[in-house]
């Protein structure tokens, strides 16, 4: 049987990772695996889904929201092909979403942030807005520092992100801590995934400002960032995402429709986990 | 010092042998043979596309040869290679004016020799000393050689590139510059640069030099050359002393055939009712001028360089913004060129090839652009079969050699390309016709052609204004000439009964006044 | 002659690409459902690269039609979240793009700026205009009207083919309608033409009478709005508009017109040549991945065919005009 | 006259900008800290406008330099992996850069493509490439050796400020010597001079017997090697490689040009004003975050400084000609 894996973003690390586990399990169960990357291409997912259901693939995985590609998730319908989404939305013709839980996570570090700097200071906010998952994120962050009336949010920062972020966060903290050079006048760093966060952490190591205290946080507990944490330097906490069992998760529910099966829990998460000091070695 | 060869007695002999060259259909260069030797000058002619600048085009090894060969004293010169050339001693000087934009006149004078150097870095000094040095051989030492280039009017940029091949480089080994290749070098000139050019000739050859001098300019060639070389269709045609040969019978080997007068005879004094009438006419470099133009009248601008003639045509034309007051058979004339085409004018410009062809395209876009509206149904929908038809038709008319109207410009030689420009001033059965060195760069025979055609137009009643600096033609075709002096009208005359010396000494006159 | 060889070559490499896909997926590639699908695929391209080709007939070029393209998407967009309705909506960001395309028209003939100077910079300010506008957000769901999506995915029905129906998407009508108009416009009209002799020389144009600037102006108009309908077209395939959707069509768009100019006599831009380029890529795009093609190894593929069709014609070209 | 009005006009606006950033921002903007930061941020930049502008100098364009960053960042990336030492690893990524850049020099030069095209393609085909060898992935982590990252943190230091070692970062190190190296060559040596007598009158150049098709070969090839500089730079900067890191330096370094453009006599590009260009943008990016205008607010304000400087600088220039 021949599934097609069609995203946008597998230059991104956390993708890489769920497509490899897809991939993994995949091949496991003696399936073909073929993974078409459109490089940020949306549009050019919708192609690809029309141009895979042409070709009579037996089920599609796709990781962009679902709402965007309803042209292509009505042509595989129309033609009886499934798709599950891999970390992607809800929608009608998409048979499951298998994701983590994106409210828990910003809420985790979120929290974290407010309790380690005891409800009180200046908090800077690397978030991206266009891209929904993320954004969810920084709604959530967004409520807890509300929260706390002794947080100020100092900038809440969208950097480009066409490098993955980290080189164009750094330059907005160099520029912010520039702007700020009292110490302590900047408490934390909440970045709504990993790259901002070693941006951010690189421009305070560059300003030698290490020594203030500014706790940063981030989402995804990427390889880098886990080094990072595992330093035990400003960068304190992430969330690990269980990229890999996402995609074995995915893989388990395409065979389970494959198999015929009715699916009655159409959004299906997969745990995530706390990454400081203390685990990120593991 | 360059030009040093002759002193060893022998001047040294360039053999030119068997040279063939073809473009696609055209046969540029059937087997030319010619031998070219230090000491004089030796013309070379022939009708545009006879094939002078392809055959300078090899020797300058720019471009290599189908079969041939070429030898100096005796020894084969590798084909295609110009730093070869370079070393044997010859020099040139091409057909086009090439200004490199951004470079300083020293720099555009260095362009085919490595500038000086110091520490394998330019030395600038030495570069700009040497340019300088090489101009004060042509008496010019008041041109900061720093400035750019493209500061330069044409006149004095040809003079740098004149002096250029005289700044003395020649590398260890090679041979010191002895042949001098000269493509059309007066087209640009003044006649005061021009004589001044002449001189430095004259220098060169004194000193055991060769020039090689092509020049659809009849009088140079007599006056400067001692061999003449003539092509016709890309073959060697002859070869002759000057002496044994009389303007005649070059204009006959070149044409193929008999033209005893440059210009066609004048009929009746086909002068009519004024045309076009200016009063206070000013614009950028014109002051006030008043004009009046008859129908059926040829009348002549000339005046020096930057004078103002091109000025006139364009401020009439509507690409100079102007004042003062201009009527067109009474009504005021419009202020855009669309508009001044509309109402009958009809423009040749000076620069053929950047200002009024479209070189890649066919023939026939060319001729119909400024008539599109009115060969188009309801001025908007194209009729290519109309606009094909009109250029077959003003083709035949203006005599054009080519292959087909569906040809592209860039592949006529310049006499047909100026043609093709006729033909699209005549597809608006103009009123006025305004013509800007009309003949520049053009050979003998098609000269004749347009000068026929301008006396045929004039002789139907339309007007002609001829800017030229060419002083015989104004005074062959023209009725009636203006002088022109730094943008102010400075004589007006009957050209009847005129010398070619009493017009120039009203140029100079104005000058004096 | 040689002239009609290099052209039919660039013909011939063409179709070849179509009759290799054809053998190698023999049921699935040349069906109506599949080349129907393809036109879907490159309609949003095509209409972008059909009115690129009238700048790039007068030798010019607009490199901020995709960031025109998104944000038109993300005009129409915020237009409807206001409340306004479809038609409404729809207006308003084909006006942003005439707006836009006028814009820099103004800099590139009344200003004077190289027109790849004044569209770059041009580019950047409409793609922070998109993101101004929608505050970096992809704007989707409940907030874009169902009709509005339902558009890309209709179209009327030509045939019934294994039960299923067999649409002709409205989206390859729009582009179909497009194309026509700037095929007339630059084929039929003395408007056209102008442009054509503004590109074949644009002092003698002047001099000729030809109102350069303001065709130039007006061609880069023609040009902005042409990007907003991509725009929206692309906003109702994805039934959504974030501010960065329409970016990547602006380089594809002009490989397809350089691509198709290889097909013209002289090398000129002309828009069926661009079609056929435009679909040329489509094609590849398409069949390379019903071969399970990897997606990178298909970029790779898609770029050395433009260099092979450009380099075999350039040579051809060059071959014409002789050694030199 | 008029023309030194309008370069000091350039000049001056420069300078205004950082007069308005320096008043605006009194404690933290005019620090030596925070002007070497600047100068680090761009560094990148300014090896890729550099290099640049050597083609530019000669009319011609380099699409590919973004990608061929990337790539020569991958390739590095994964030689590292591969068990490469550092030096070898670099070498390898910058040889790639030669062959990519005379890659792109036998297109434009001996195939006869327009540079716009030619570089367009192989930009696909280097951005393929970089996803195909990295298969995609970005590589970082324990697999970029602590050195190479190391080596954009670290420079040497310069003095001691409020107790903090102020360096004189690496990166900017590189970045002047190769600025260095493209002002020797194309302002103080015959091969330099050579490029721009292409670039001024292409025709003029092949009669003098230049050897154009040479001259644009090793051209290109130069601009590829500079590509991949900065390519090496960015990935020893974030520590990492993807395939899309480099992608965003294209245009912007082109327009780094052309700002300088607006700088120069006659408006060519010379190396020392495209510096000019590529600091304004940079630190229009750092004064208007430490600002903390809105980052699209601040795309929006880039785009239309470079299109008032531009324009502004072609009107005069036109004024200078006449209403022609
Ligand atoms: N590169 C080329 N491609 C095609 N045809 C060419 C090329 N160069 C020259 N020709 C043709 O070769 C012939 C000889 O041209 P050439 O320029 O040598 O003439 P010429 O004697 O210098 O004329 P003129 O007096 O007008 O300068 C012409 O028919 C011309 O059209
Ligand atoms: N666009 C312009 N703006 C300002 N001055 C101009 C413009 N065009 C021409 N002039 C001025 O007009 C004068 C004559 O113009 P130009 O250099 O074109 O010579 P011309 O009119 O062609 O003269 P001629 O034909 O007699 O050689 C010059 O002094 C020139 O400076
Ligand atoms: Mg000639
Ligand atoms: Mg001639």
């Amino acid at each position: 049987q021949e599934v097609a894996v069609i995203t946008p973003y597998l230059a991104q690390p956390g993708t890489q990772f769920y497509v490899d586990g897809f991939t993994a399990e995949g091949e496991e169960r003696g399936w073909t695996v073929n993974v078409i990357d459109t490089a940020g291409d949306v549009g050019a997912v919708i192609s690809r889904i029309e141009d895979v259901v042409t070709q009579g693939v037996d089920a599609i995985v796709i990781n962009v929201d679902p709402a965007q590609v309803g042209a292509g998730l009505a042509t595989a319908a129309d033609a009886g092909i499934p798709v599950v989404g891999m970390d992607a939305g809800s929608h009608p013709d998409v048979a499951a979403n298998v994701t983590s839980n994106g409210y828990a996570m910003a809420a985790e570090t979120a929290v974290y942030v407010a309790n380690r700097i005891d409800g009180e200071g200046a908090v800077v906010m690397f978030t991206f807005d266009p891209f929904p998952p993320v954004q969810v994120r920084g709604v959530i962050a967004d409520a807890v520092f509300a929260n706390f009336p002794d947080i100020e949010v100092i900038d809440r920062i969208t950097p480009d992100v066409s490098d993955g972020g980290i080189a164009d966060s750094r330059a907005q903290m160099e520029a912010l801590l520039a702007a700020n050079p009292e110490p302590g006048s900047i408490s934390a760093v909440w970045a709504a995934w990993d790259q901002p966060a070693l941006g951010a952490l690189q421009a305070i190591e560059a300003a030698g400002r290490e020594g203030e205290g500014i706790v940063i946080t981030g989402i995804d507990a990427n390889p880098q960032a886990r080094d990072a944490i595992a330093a035990g330097g400003n960068f304190e906490a992430s969330v690990a995402q269980d990229f890999e069992g996402i995609g074995a998760t995915t893989a388990e529910t395409v065979a389970r429709l494959l198999a015929g099966e009715e699916l009655r829990q159409r959004v299906i998460y997969v745990p995530t986990e706390l990454v400081t000091a203390a685990n990120a070695a593991e | 010092m360059s030009g040093a060869a002759g002193r060893t007695g022998e001047a040294p002999v360039l053999h030119l042998e068997g040279l063939s060259r073809r473009f696609g259909q055209v046969q540029a260069l059937d087997r030319v043979s010619l031998t070219l030797r230090g000491g004089e000058v030796h013309a070379l002619m022939g009708e545009n596309g006879a094939g002078k600048s392809t055959l300078i085009r090899l020797m300058a090894g720019l471009d290599r040869p189908d079969a041939g060969r070429m030898a100096l004293d005796g020894a084969a010169l590798p084909p295609g290679a110009p730093a070869a050339m370079r070393a044997a001693g010859l020099r040139f000087i091409h057909q086009e004016l090439h200004a490199v934009r951004g470079l300083s006149v020293a720099e555009n004078m260095h362009l085919d020799h490595p500038y000086p150097r110091r520490a394998g870095l330019v030395h600038w000094r030495a570069l700009n000393r040497a340019a300088a040095e090489a101009l004060a051989r042509l008496g010019v030492t008041d041109l900061d050689v720093r400035r750019p280039m493209t500061d330069l009017g044409t006149g004095q940029q040809m003079i740098a590139r004149i002096a250029a091949t005289l700044i003395d480089d020649a590398g260890a080994g090679d041979r010191p510059a002895w042949l001098y290749v000269m493509d059309e070098p007066t087209a640009a000139l003044t006649g005061e640069e021009a004589e001044r050019l002449f001189e430095v000739i004259g220098g060169l050859t004194a000193r055991g030099a060769g020039v090689l001098y092509v020049s659809h300019r009849m009088p140079e060639v007599l006056r400067l050359a001692q061999r003449v070389t003539v092509l016709r269709d890309g073959r060697h045609i002859s070869t002759l002393p000057l002496a044994e040969t009389g303007q005649e019978r070059i204009i006959r080997e070149m044409t193929g055939r008999d033209l005893s007068a440059l210009f066609p005879e004048r009929g009746p004094d086909p002068r009519g009712a004024p045309v076009l009438e200016a009063r206070g006419l000013s614009a950028p470099g014109l002051h006030g001028i008043d004009v009046t133009l008859r129908s059926g009248e040829i009348l002549g601008v000339a005046g020096l360089a930057g004078a103002g003639r091109g000025a006139l045509l364009r401020a009439l034309m509507g690409t100079l913004p102007r004042t003062g007051t201009v009527t067109l058979a009474g009504a005021p004339l419009g202020r855009t060129p669309a508009q001044a085409w509309r109402q009958g004018l009809a423009y040749i410009p000076r620069e053929r090839r950047s200002e009024g062809l479209m070189l890649r395209r066919a023939i026939t876009e060319t001729v119909s652009l400024p008539h599109l509206a009115r060969l188009s149904r309801a001025g908007l929908w194209l009729s290519p079969r109309r606009q094909r038809e009109i250029a077959e038709r003003l083709g035949r008319d203006v005599r054009l050699k080519a292959a087909s109207v569906a040809q592209a410009c860039e592949e006529l030689s310049g006499g047909n390309q100026q043609k093709v420009l006729f033909a699209r001033a005549l597809a608006g059965r103009p009123r006025v016709l305004l013509l800007d060195e009309p003949t520049r760069g053009v050979d003998v025979g098609a000269k004749f052609d347009l000068y026929r055609l301008i006396r045929g137009l004039a002789a139907e009643g339309v007007a002609v204004l001829l800017a030229s600096s060419d002083l015989p033609e104004v005074l062959g075709l023209a009725d009636r000439v203006l002088i022109l002096h730094e943008g102010r009208l400075a004589g007006e005359r009957e050209t009847a009964g005129m010398t070619e010396a009493d017009l120039l000494a009203a140029i100079y006159g104005a000058r004096a006044a | 002659m040689r002239a009609g060889l290099r052209r039919f070559g660039g013909l011939a490499g063409m179709v070849a690409i179509v009759l290799f896909f054809a053998v190698s997926l023999p049921d699935t590639f040349l069906t109506a459902r599949n080349l129907l699908n393809v036109t879907q695929q490159v309609s949003m391209l095509a209409v972008v690269a059909a009115t690129m080709t009238v700048v790039m007939v007068m030798g010019d070029f607009d490199l901020s039609v995709g960031s025109m393209a998104s944000l038109a998407g993300v005009v129409a967009a915020m237009l409807f979240v206001a409340g306004w309705s479809i038609p409404a909506a729809l207006a308003g960001a084909l006006a942003v793009g005439l707006l836009g395309g006028l814009f820099n028209g103004v800099m590139v003939s009344l200003v004077g700026i190289l027109p790849f100077v004044a569209t770059l910079a041009t580019l950047t300010v409409f793609s922070g205009a998109a993101f101004l506008i929608s505050d970096g957000r992809t704007i989707f769901g409940r907030d874009i009207p169902e009709a509005f999506g339902a558009f890309a995915r209709g179209g009327p029905q030509v045939a019934t083919v294994d039960d299923r129906a067999l649409l002709l998407p409205n989206l390859t009508l729009v582009a179909l309608a497009v194309i026509l108009v700037v095929w007339v416009v630059l084929e039929q009209t003395t408007y056209g033409r102008r442009l054509y002799a503004i590109g074949g020389n644009r002092e003698a144009a002047v001099l000729a009478g030809v109102p350069v600037r303001a065709l130039r102006l007006s061609a880069f108009a023609f040009t902005g709005v042409g990007a907003a309908v991509a725009g929206l077209m692309y906003a109702s395939r994805v039934a959504s508009a974030n501010p960065t959707q329409g970016d990547g069509l602006m380089l594809t768009a002009i490989a397809a017109v350089f691509l198709g100019m290889t097909l013209t006599r002289d090398g000129q831009p002309r828009v069926l040549a661009t079609m056929a380029g435009v679909l040329t890529l489509g094609v590849l795009d398409n069949g390379l991945t019903q071969m399970r093609v990897d997606s990178y190894l298909r970029e790779v593929l898609v770029g050395a065919i433009i260099l092979a069709a450009v380099g075999l014609s350039a040579m051809g070209r060059r071959g014409l005009r002789g050694r030199g």
